[in-house]
Parts: structure tokens; sequence; C-alpha cells
């Protein structure tokens, strides 16, 4: 025990550091005020001592603590330190080839950045032709989809596919980090709820403006967004910037129906504002409206939460946005790529920590429409953190790992793959020769979740065992232990 | 699989002669009490007597518990009823039913509806084993093999001693099909492999929704199924609006058109209007190609029997020697 | 896998009335993927009788073991010494293995903790469902794959009932789907509907659970 | 074995991505002094057993804070969590106790004071609820 005055201040970490050295310490207990316990306390140590800061632990002491309470904290607390196990780095090079798939807006914009990075980027799409050429240190694969996609972040084994169906290959190539930017299929404008000419998809609505004669058009246009499913700004643009053509280039009434208008965007709020002052009028609709069309017109029901009641609006012809509707992204690419998707089958969950462009695989970005941003500009500007993650992540060159993943003990493994059903980040798979699950210590982001699913009790996160969490709060672990004898 | 004829009787009872006459005939159904109670069973018989050419006597129907259908048909017979024997594959197994056929021959019954029978879940006795040693088909087959082979399922002679005489149950052998059952298309097939089993008669769930049971019955003929076993399509006359809708919620694989609510709702009497639909379907029935009678299921309404029979012309019944 | 569900606790609470050293005995395999017997559920299962114990005053040892399978004898050995000390086993291996533990140890009290429910598969996390029924002659290949004996409410092996909705089964429309849509649908998939007209002859039930108890002896694995 | 459930310490297990930085903030607070706190990786990592297991080894009651629920940095950390809690909380019941000394609250990293007043709330629960 090495008393000081200050251990929070840079004298105090030159001071650890000192005893460290001096006198060849390979674990290291702090003991101090509140200070000591913010984030990066223990790493600035761990450089300054070059010891790993698994081996650091900082407690801090009451200020009006009486010794034995002192030191009852600094024994438990080095009780835990003792059996915290010293954690080797593993360092990983990393491809520095990219795959990219889909060539819409999003991927092509994405792909030509990465290429300029000086990464190799691979751009794959479905549909061929392809409508982006190739370039410098970009080659285009088209018809080509993504079978699959295992291995490790950093180097991922993609088996790609690719020409016809029926006659195509496929090839397997590694990849550092991958950018999925698909887009998604289209609704289907022939099934319900439109009809022609009295239900269209608003995106047909500006067709009619060259076609339709005014004194063809009725005293009352609705323009639907938000049907089924939340949409973005780029629906409510839309939607304003038609309704303001029809009420000024017809002189007819627009109506919008929408559940929020989403105007957080330059120059939206503006044309939202220009929209009423035109006269055009919104309705916010809860849950999703009823279009019934008939002959004389079409019906539309709704909750307006303004007014608190139910209301219906007759009008002459009614245009709804597809983006609306529930359109679900690739399943099978998300399936291949081993990405989660949100209820509305979009390629990203529903998680403050992915936006933008994360998914739960590290080193798998999912941009564009596929996770639910259509908005032109942020779908550019994603394109951007996208290429920016990616050379964050590649530039490193070579990943170094702290192997201080979950560890699976082969004896007592059951192999019923809970643990690879669970694992949000798909860091668990079956080791085949081992005949035990297997972590990747690259994927896994040391959460424990399998570590409390496991019913066999087979997975341990070495950091946080059961007897460090035990010794932390002063008891002794669990005195009978079962699982014996095995293969 | 022949078509009955009355030179070639294979049972002789009743109902087999009336269908080979090819008049259209008409069965009903008794269910036994779920008491000891005899006299039950000849109040219900008096009211069917002379209205109907046979009458089924349910097996335990839904699961709930009754007297046997073997002793409620010696009773009915006893009243001048010839019983239809309803034998479900739920309860027994291949020994005992086939021991039950020999006593329900003995006792001098002719006629037997071969049915897999309601899951217990739904009767009395939810917690009851059940037995499905068979299912309905296999039933038919077996039945068909003791009359027509004169064996037994195990393959042995229906005989007392090797000296004895072979006497062998004669029984006209029923089934039942629900043409609103799905797979649709399976309903055809099922007919048809109760035909290829060797059932001589089949009656249907009761019929609403006839643009099904036509397409039902366009599926049988295509198959020429209708040549080779007598179709008796159900009826229940509804008694009231609650009747049609939970028939139309509750009841697996039945659906009772809008139409039919409607008029329920709308009429003033709602017994009356019930008795008048069912003999409106009646008629439409008879009109349709393949349908050789009609089987009414009165559920709990008997005594409209013989007004349904009159309302639909189809009284006095043949007589048959 | 052979699937089960641990009992309600005042049941196993109800058994072990009396006994003062219990070991609470898991199994690696089928329980422990169906998450009923595993060390988890052994540990969780022991933790709850050992609070229950020490609320109502009494002093209750509790042991926990969990072995790799209850259906082998020579996985039992190194528990050989806890069993002696117990005054009874609270097994939570399915039914087979509770048995067997018994038979293993001869004058060791063995409850089960399990109840023990069918032959499953997981088909989702955490959701398992019955496949087989261990008839003794299977006979699947004749229905597309899918098992009539197991997958219908009724066994019934010549079509559906009258009692088939909508692709679900009367018995529960909510959770069973009428195994007989299922097999209609895969055969009409695999073009074989035309197999499905010939008449299934009686089966003979002999071969499984209605010919008595079971037993396999395979010659060439004998010593 | 003789030792009352309720006599020891209160353990809470924080979050360190939400809880434990709210934590940090108020570390010394002299109105926490006494319970025991410690960081884990996410309210995911939790698990019935280690829960019945700190209660059986002296714990008075365990509070566990989590990420919000669609907030947790682990995704599916904090709904795992709910439902092993509730795990916990049923073995109480069933072993006769009061399912209450198991206890789970989801805040930010930035809700500090609502911590403090959680982890109070639930040693004042604790207090007024010892078996005597």
């Amino acid at each position: 025990m090495f008393p000081s005055d200050a251990m929070c201040v840079p004298e105090g970490i030159r001071f650890a550091a000192a005893r460290v050295k001096a006198e060849k310490l390979d674990k290291l207990l702090i003991a101090g005020c509140a200070a000591i316990l913010h984030e990066g306390y223990c790493e600035r140590i761990s450089r300054a001592a070059g010891i790993p800061a698994s081996g650091i632990d900082a407690v801090a002491l009451p200020a009006r603590a009486s010794s034995a309470e002192a030191a009852r904290i600094i024994r438990r607390a080095h009780a835990a330190l003792e059996l915290m196990p010293r954690f080797e780095i593993r360092r990983v090079p990393l491809s520095q080839e990219v795959l990219v798939v889909g060539d819409g807006q999003a991927g092509a914009q994405t792909a030509r950045e990465i290429a300029a990075l000086g990464y190799r980027t691979t751009l794959i799409e479905k549909d061929a032709p392809a409508a982006c050429a190739a370039a410098r240190d970009m080659e285009v694969l088209s018809p080509a989809t993504l079978a699959s996609l295992d291995g490790r972040p950093g180097a991922y084994t993609a088996r790609l596919r690719t020409g016809r169906e029926g006659e195509g290959q496929e090839t397997e190539c590694v990849f550092g980090a991958v950018v999925i930017a698909e887009g998604v299929p289209g609704a289907d404008t022939r099934a319900a709820p439109f009809s022609p000419g009295r239900v269209i998809a608003l995106s047909d609505l500006e067709g009619c403006f060259e076609r339709q004669p005014r004194r063809d058009w009725p005293r009352l246009v609705a323009i639907v967004l938000d049907f089924c499913i939340d949409e973005g700004r780029a629906s409510t643009q839309a939607a304003v910037h038609s309704a303001l053509a029809v009420r000024e280039r017809f002189r007819r009434q627009v109506t919008v129906l929408l559940r929020d208008a989403r105007v957080a965007a330059r120059g939206l709020e503006a044309l939202y504002d220009q929209a009423r002052e035109a006269g055009v009028t919104f309705v916010k609709h809860a849950g999703s409206p009823r279009i019934r069309s008939s002959r004389e017109g079409v019906v539309i029901s709704c909750r307006d939460t303004v007014l608190g009641e139910d209301v219906e609006i007759s009008c002459g012809l009614a245009a709804v946005s597809v983006d609306g509707l529930l359109a679900r992204a690739d399943s099978c690419l998300a399936a291949a790529a081993g990405i989660e998707v949100d209820g509305y089958g979009r390629l990203q969950q529903n998680n403050v920590h992915l936006l933008p462009e994360l998914s739960n695989r590290q080193g798998v970005f999912v941009i564009g429409a596929c996770r639910g941003e259509a908005y032109q500009p942020e779908v550019l500007r994603d394109a951007r953190d996208a290429a920016f993650s990616v050379h964050t992540l590649l530039s490193q060159k070579i990943l170094k790992v702290e192997l201080s993943h979950a560890v699976v003990d082969g004896d007592r493994c059951a192999l019923c793959l809970t643990c690879v059903r669970v694992c949000p980040f798909k860091a668990m798979r079956i080791d085949e020769k081992e005949k035990k699950a297997d972590c990747i210590a690259e994927s896994c982001r040391r959460c424990g979740i399998c570590v409390g699913e496991c019913p066999a009790k087979a997975i341990t996160l070495p950091a946080y065992t059961d007897a460090i969490m035990m010794a932390r709060a002063g008891m002794a672990e669990r005195p009978t232990i079962g699982a014996v004898g095995k293969r | 699989m022949s078509m009955l004829t009355l030179e070639n009787l294979k049972a002789g009872s009743r109902l087999e002669k009336v269908l080979a006459r090819g008049e259209f005939a008409l069965t009903a159904e008794l269910g036994p009490p779920k008491s000891a109670d005899a006299s039950l069973i000849a109040a219900k018989a008096k009211i069917l007597a002379g209205s109907i050419d046979a009458a089924n006597i349910t097996d335990n129907q839904t699961a709930i518990v009754r007297m046997s259908s073997i002793a409620a048909g010696l009773l009915a017979m006893q009243e001048g009823i010839e019983p239809i024997i309803q034998i479900t594959c739920r309860d027994r197994n291949r020994i005992a039913i086939q021991s039950d056929v020999l006593g329900a021959y003995a006792l001098g019954v002719r006629n037997i509806l071969c049915l897999t029978g309601d899951h217990q879940k739904f009767g009395n006795h939810p917690t009851a084993k059940n037995v499905f040693d068979m299912d309905s088909v296999q039933l038919i087959g077996m039945l068909a093999c003791m009359r027509d082979q004169k064996k037994f399922a195990c393959g042995d002679e229906i005989r007392n001693s090797k000296k004895a005489p072979v006497v062998e149950p004669r029984i006209l052998i029923g089934g039942a099909e629900n043409p609103f059952g799905d797979p649709l298309e399976f309903r055809a097939i099922r007919v048809a492999k109760k035909v290829a089993a060797g059932v001589d008669f089949i009656q249907t769930q009761c019929i609403y929704d006839m643009e099904r049971f036509e397409e039902f019955m366009r599926r049988v003929r295509d198959r020429g199924l209708h040549e080779k076993v007598k179709i008796l399509a159900g009826v229940t006359p509804l008694k009231s609006v609650g009747m049609a809708k939970y028939m139309r919620d509750s009841v697996a694989g039945l659906s009772v058109p809008d139409s039919i609510i409607d008029r329920l709702e709308k009429a003033a009497d709602k017994p009356a209007e019930g008795i008048r639909i069912c003999i409106e379907q009646i008629q439409k029935l008879r009109e349709i190609p393949g349908v050789a009678g009609v089987h009414i299921m009165a559920i709990e309404w008997e005594e409209k029997v013989p007004e349904i029979v009159r309302g639909a012309g189809l009284w006095p019944r043949p007589l048959v020697e | 896998m052979i699937t089960a569900v641990r009992k309600p606790f005042a049941e196993i609470a109800g058994m072990l009335a009396g006994r003062e050293k219990v070991l609470l005995l898991g199994c690696g395999t089928c329980t422990t993927v169906c998450m009923a017997g595993g060390e988890k559920e052994v540990g969780i299962l022991a933790s709850t009788l050992r609070l229950a114990s020490r609320k109502e005053g009494r002093t209750v040892r509790i042991d926990e073991a969990t072995i790799e399978r209850q259906c082998d004898r020579e996985f039992y050995e190194t528990v050989r010494g806890r069993v002696a000390e117990a005054d009874v086993v609270l097994s939570m291996a399915c039914g087979v293995g509770v048995q067997f533990c018994g038979e293993v140890f001869p004058d060791t009290v063995v409850f089960p903790a399990l109840n023990t429910k069918f032959y499953g598969a997981t088909v989702a996390q955490g959701v398992w469902a019955e496949r087989c029924s261990g008839c003794g002659s299977c006979v699947i290949a004749d229905f597309g794959g899918v098992c009539p004996v197991t997958r219908c409410s009724k066994s019934l092996l010549n079509g559906p009932c009258g009692g088939s909705q909508n692709g679900k089964c009367e018995v529960d429309p909510q959770s069973i789907d009428c195994g007989w849509q299922l097999i209609y649908d895969r055969m009409k998939t695999l073009g074989q509907l035309e197999k499905l007209e010939a008449v299934t002859p009686l089966k003979d039930w002999s071969t499984g659970r209605f010919g008595g108890p079971g037993k396999i002896v395979k010659e060439d694995a004998l010593p | 074995m003789k030792t009352s459930v309720r006599t020891g310490q209160i353990t809470t297990l924080l979050c360190e991505n939400s809880a434990w930085k709210a934590y940090v903030e108020i570390g010394l607070d002299p109105a926490l002094q006494g319970i025991d706190v410690q960081k884990i990786p996410c309210s995911g990592r939790v698990e019935a057993g280690l829960l019945l297991a700190l209660l059986e080894r002296g714990s008075a009651g365990v509070l566990v804070v989590g990420c919000p629920k669609d907030n947790c940095t682990y995704l599916q950390g904090s709904y795992r969590a709910e439902k092993r809690v509730a795990v916990a909380r049923a073995a109480l019941r069933e072993a006769g106790l009061d399912e209450n000394l198991v206890r789970l609250e989801f805040l930010s990293s930035l809700d500090s004071f609502r911590l403090r007043d959680a982890v109070l709330d639930f040693k004042r629960y604790l207090d007024d609820h010892s078996s005597s």
C-alpha cells in the first residue's frame, strides 16, 4: 500500500506509474475520491505504467468513512482484482478491401468516396446492368448478390454470387469492411389501397399535372402520408411540394394527412409554412387511415389527433405516399449479411447507438433506404459517414483486440445454439472441429448477454465472472459448483 | 364399392332399400340421453317415427358421455325407428369396435356410420386418454372387410370355431364428410378414399354455404363418386340469430352466410323463419346432381322434423318391405 | 431432443418436505438444451429452495451438480459421493434420467423436478414443438416428411378431419397447425398429391408404446 | 445459514454505459454510503441465478440499473435483463419471499438524481419491509 495526496491529478498518475515500475507490479488498486471513477482514469494509468487497464481498478472511499469501512471496501476490491485475469492483446491485420452492396445513389456515392481514399472497392448490384461505372480502385459487378458473410470483422469472407440466376457462379472474397446501401422495393400500386384514377401513388401525382387539364381536377385532393408506417422528411417534402403545385396551378383544395410533419431540415420548414399560407390543410392522424373509393370519389376516415375525434374526408382524388406502405428491405440480404432488421423490416434496429450508419455487426455499415432513410440530403450524408467509418476502421491497418471476450467452456457447452441465436453482434458461432460454441473476439462487445442466457453456464466473461462480481459484493462464490466430467 | 341395388342388398335395411330404389332418402339425428333414462329415447323416437327412413344414434357426441349408441339404438328400434349406429374411433380400439359390431348386428342393427370422433378436449372429460387406433377411413375398411370378406381385421374368419358357420355382420356402411373443412381440395379426395374403403353412403356436415357445397359436389362428380356412393346432404334448422352466429363463429368448418343471418334478424318469428330457411335449403339440395337424400340434424329440436319433412314435400315416406 | 418443463415449485417443495440433504442433479444434454434442467436452471432452483427453507427457518442443505447425461451410467461416477451424502436426489433430467438415476443408486430416493413433455425441435429461440411420437415404424416417407401420427391431434392416417380450418387444428387453433394441411401443402409442393389418394391400412402400433416397454438390442454393438 | 435475508448490504449492479456514469457524478453522496455499488458491462449480463445467489449470501436486496430499453448499447441487453429479473422475482415469490427484493430500473447516464432516488427509494422500501 502506497499513500499519496491526490490520485486524480497528473502527479498522482505519475506517482502510481512510478510505483508500478519500481515494484514490478502487474496489478494496481487505487482508492480515493469519486474523481478516480471517471471514464478513462484507469486507462491513463495503464498507459503511464505500461500494464493492462484490466489490471487496474479504482474504488472510491466516502469522505467520512471510518477506517473499518474503508478497509472493507478496499478488501473487497482487492479480492476481485486478485481474480482478474491478465488479458493478452491480439493484433489482427485489417483487409484493405471494401464491399459495397447496391448501386443506387447511396451505394455509388459511398463506393466512389471509399475508392478515392485508396481502398480497393467492389460494388455489387443485383440488377444488371449496374447504373454505376467502374473507376480507379473500384470494380462493379452486376448482376451480383451477397450470399453470405462470415468470419471476423476486418477480414470478412463474403461469398458473392455473380451472373444470372441458374448460370451464375460463386466466388469468395475477403473484405475489411462492408457497406450495405440497398434500396427497398417499391410498393405494389395495383393492390389496396390503390384504385386507378381515384387512389394513386403520390409519386404519380406529378405526372397528372401535365396530363390532366384543369377542369378534370376534383374540388378536393387529399395527400396521405404515414399510411401504415412513419415516414421521413423525404415524404414530407414530396407531399408539401405536390400540395403546393395542386393548390397554385389548379386552384384546388388540398388536404395533407400525416402523423407528424417532419420538417427538421434546411428549407423544409419554410416550404411547409409556404404551403400553409397558400391554404393547404394539414390533418394529423393516428393509426392507419381507412381509404374507401367508389365511383363518386374517395372517403378517407381517420382519427384526427388535434381535434381528438374521428373524421371523414371526401375527396375526388387521393394520393398515397408509397413510402408509408410497409415495404420490407431484402430479407435474404439481411440474412446473408447477418444484419438484424427493425419492426418495419429495415436493415437497422431501432437503437440510437446505431445511428446513422452502424449495424449490429462490427465493420458492416448500412445506409440509405434499406435502413429507412430516403431523404436525399441525408442519404448523401450517410454515404459520407459510412465512407468515413470505413476509413476510421481500416486506416488502423492493424486491429488491436484485447482478448477479454466471452469464453466458452467446451466441456460444458451442450451445443444448444442459444448463444448463437441471442448474441446481438453475431459474435458466437459453432466451432465444428472443437464441437463447441466459440466467440469471435473481434465481434464480441463484452456485454455478457450470452453469459446470462447459456443454460449450461458454459460461457464466462472473464472480467465479469460470477466470482469477481461476488467478491466485489464481499461474498464467496457459490459453494457447490456442478458440471463434472464430460467428453 | 358397387352402387346399391335392390337385387343385391348388402344389409337389407330400410335405408338401403330406399337408397337402392333411388328415392330421396331422409335421415335424422337421435341423441341418446346423458342418463340411463330409456323414456327419453322413446319420446324422441315417437316424434320421428314415420317422418324419416332412419335415425343416426350418436356415439358420445362432442365427447360428452351419453347412453351407449347400441343400447339407445335398440330402444329406438323398439319404437319403430331404424337406427344408424354411429361409431367413433376416439374411445375404442379395433378389438372393442369389432366386438360391438358383432353385438349390434346380433341385436338387429343394419346401418353403421363410421366417424373419427370429436376430440375429447371438447367434451366433459377433457383429461381423458383417447384411442384413435384407426381413423374413419380405416374403420370403414374394417367393416367392409367384415361384411364382404367375412374376416376380422387380423384376417381370421368370422366364425365361432372351425366347424361353426361363418356369420358375418351384414351392415350398410356410412361415412361422414365436412365439405367446409380445409383443405377444400382434400375433401373430395377423402370421399374417394372412403369409397375405396367400401362406404355405401355419406352424410355431410350441415350446409348453409350452398356455393361451397356445390363446389364440393362438382369435385365429387368430377371423380364420378356420386355414382359409387349415396350422398345425403346435412341440414340443421336455425332456431335463432344467436345460434346462427354461434355456428358461424364457434364451430370449426362451418360458414353461415350473412344473408341467412340477415333473414333471421329481420324475421318477426325467428324459429318459423329458421324452419322456412331449412325447407328451402332441402329443396335446393334436391336439385343438386348427386345428392341422394338429406340428413336433418335438428339439434335439441327433434319435434320440428315432421314439420320440415312435410314442408319440404317429402311426406309420406316410401313404403319398403 | 426430449423436452421438459419444470414442475411447479409448490409441487417440488411438497416432495422435498422433511428432507434435509438434497442433491439437485442437472442433466447436460436434452434438458439443458430445452432450458429446463441444465446447470443454470439447477442454480436457480437450488437458490430458490435454499431461500424458501431459510424463510421457513429450516436448515436444508442443497447441493448442486450437473452431469453430462443421466441416461448413461458412467457419467454418474463423478457424483457418486455426493449422491451418497444426500437424503434425496432431485433430478432435473427427463423421466428417463430420473428413473435411471434410481437404477444407478438403488438405495437413494430420486424425485423428478421436471415434467417430461415430448420429442421436439427448437422451432425458434425459446420455442420447442413436438415432432415425433416414437411409434416405432416411421411412416413419414408417405406423407411428405410430415408425421401424421404426431402432427395430427387425432393421429389420422387418411386425411384431415372436419376440424381443420384455415390451416389450424380445432383442438387449439391458436397454437396447433393442422398436420394434414401441412402434409397436403408439402405433397402438393412435391407434386405427389396422388399418393395421398391411396387408403392407408390399419397401423401396427405394437412397434411403439403399445407393444409394452420397448427395448433395442443392437447385436453388433454388444460387447 | 441463520442469517436473515435482509440484514446485509444492498447490492446495486449498474450498467457501465448509463447508470455507472450517472453514479460517478454523485459517487460519494453520503446518502449512498453503505450501499455496495458495482459496475457491470450491461444489464444483460445479469442472470437470475446470480441475483438469487447474491440474496442467498446476505445481500439485503439487489437493484439492477440498465440503459433505457431501446437505448441499450448492446441492443438487446435491457430486454434480456427484464426477462431474467422476472425469473428471479418469480423464484422469490415461490420461495415465499418478497419479490421486490430484486428490482430493475432503466435510466440514462444523465439521470444522476434519478439514480440516487432509485437507490434511496429501494433502501427505504427494504427498511420498511425488513422482516422482524
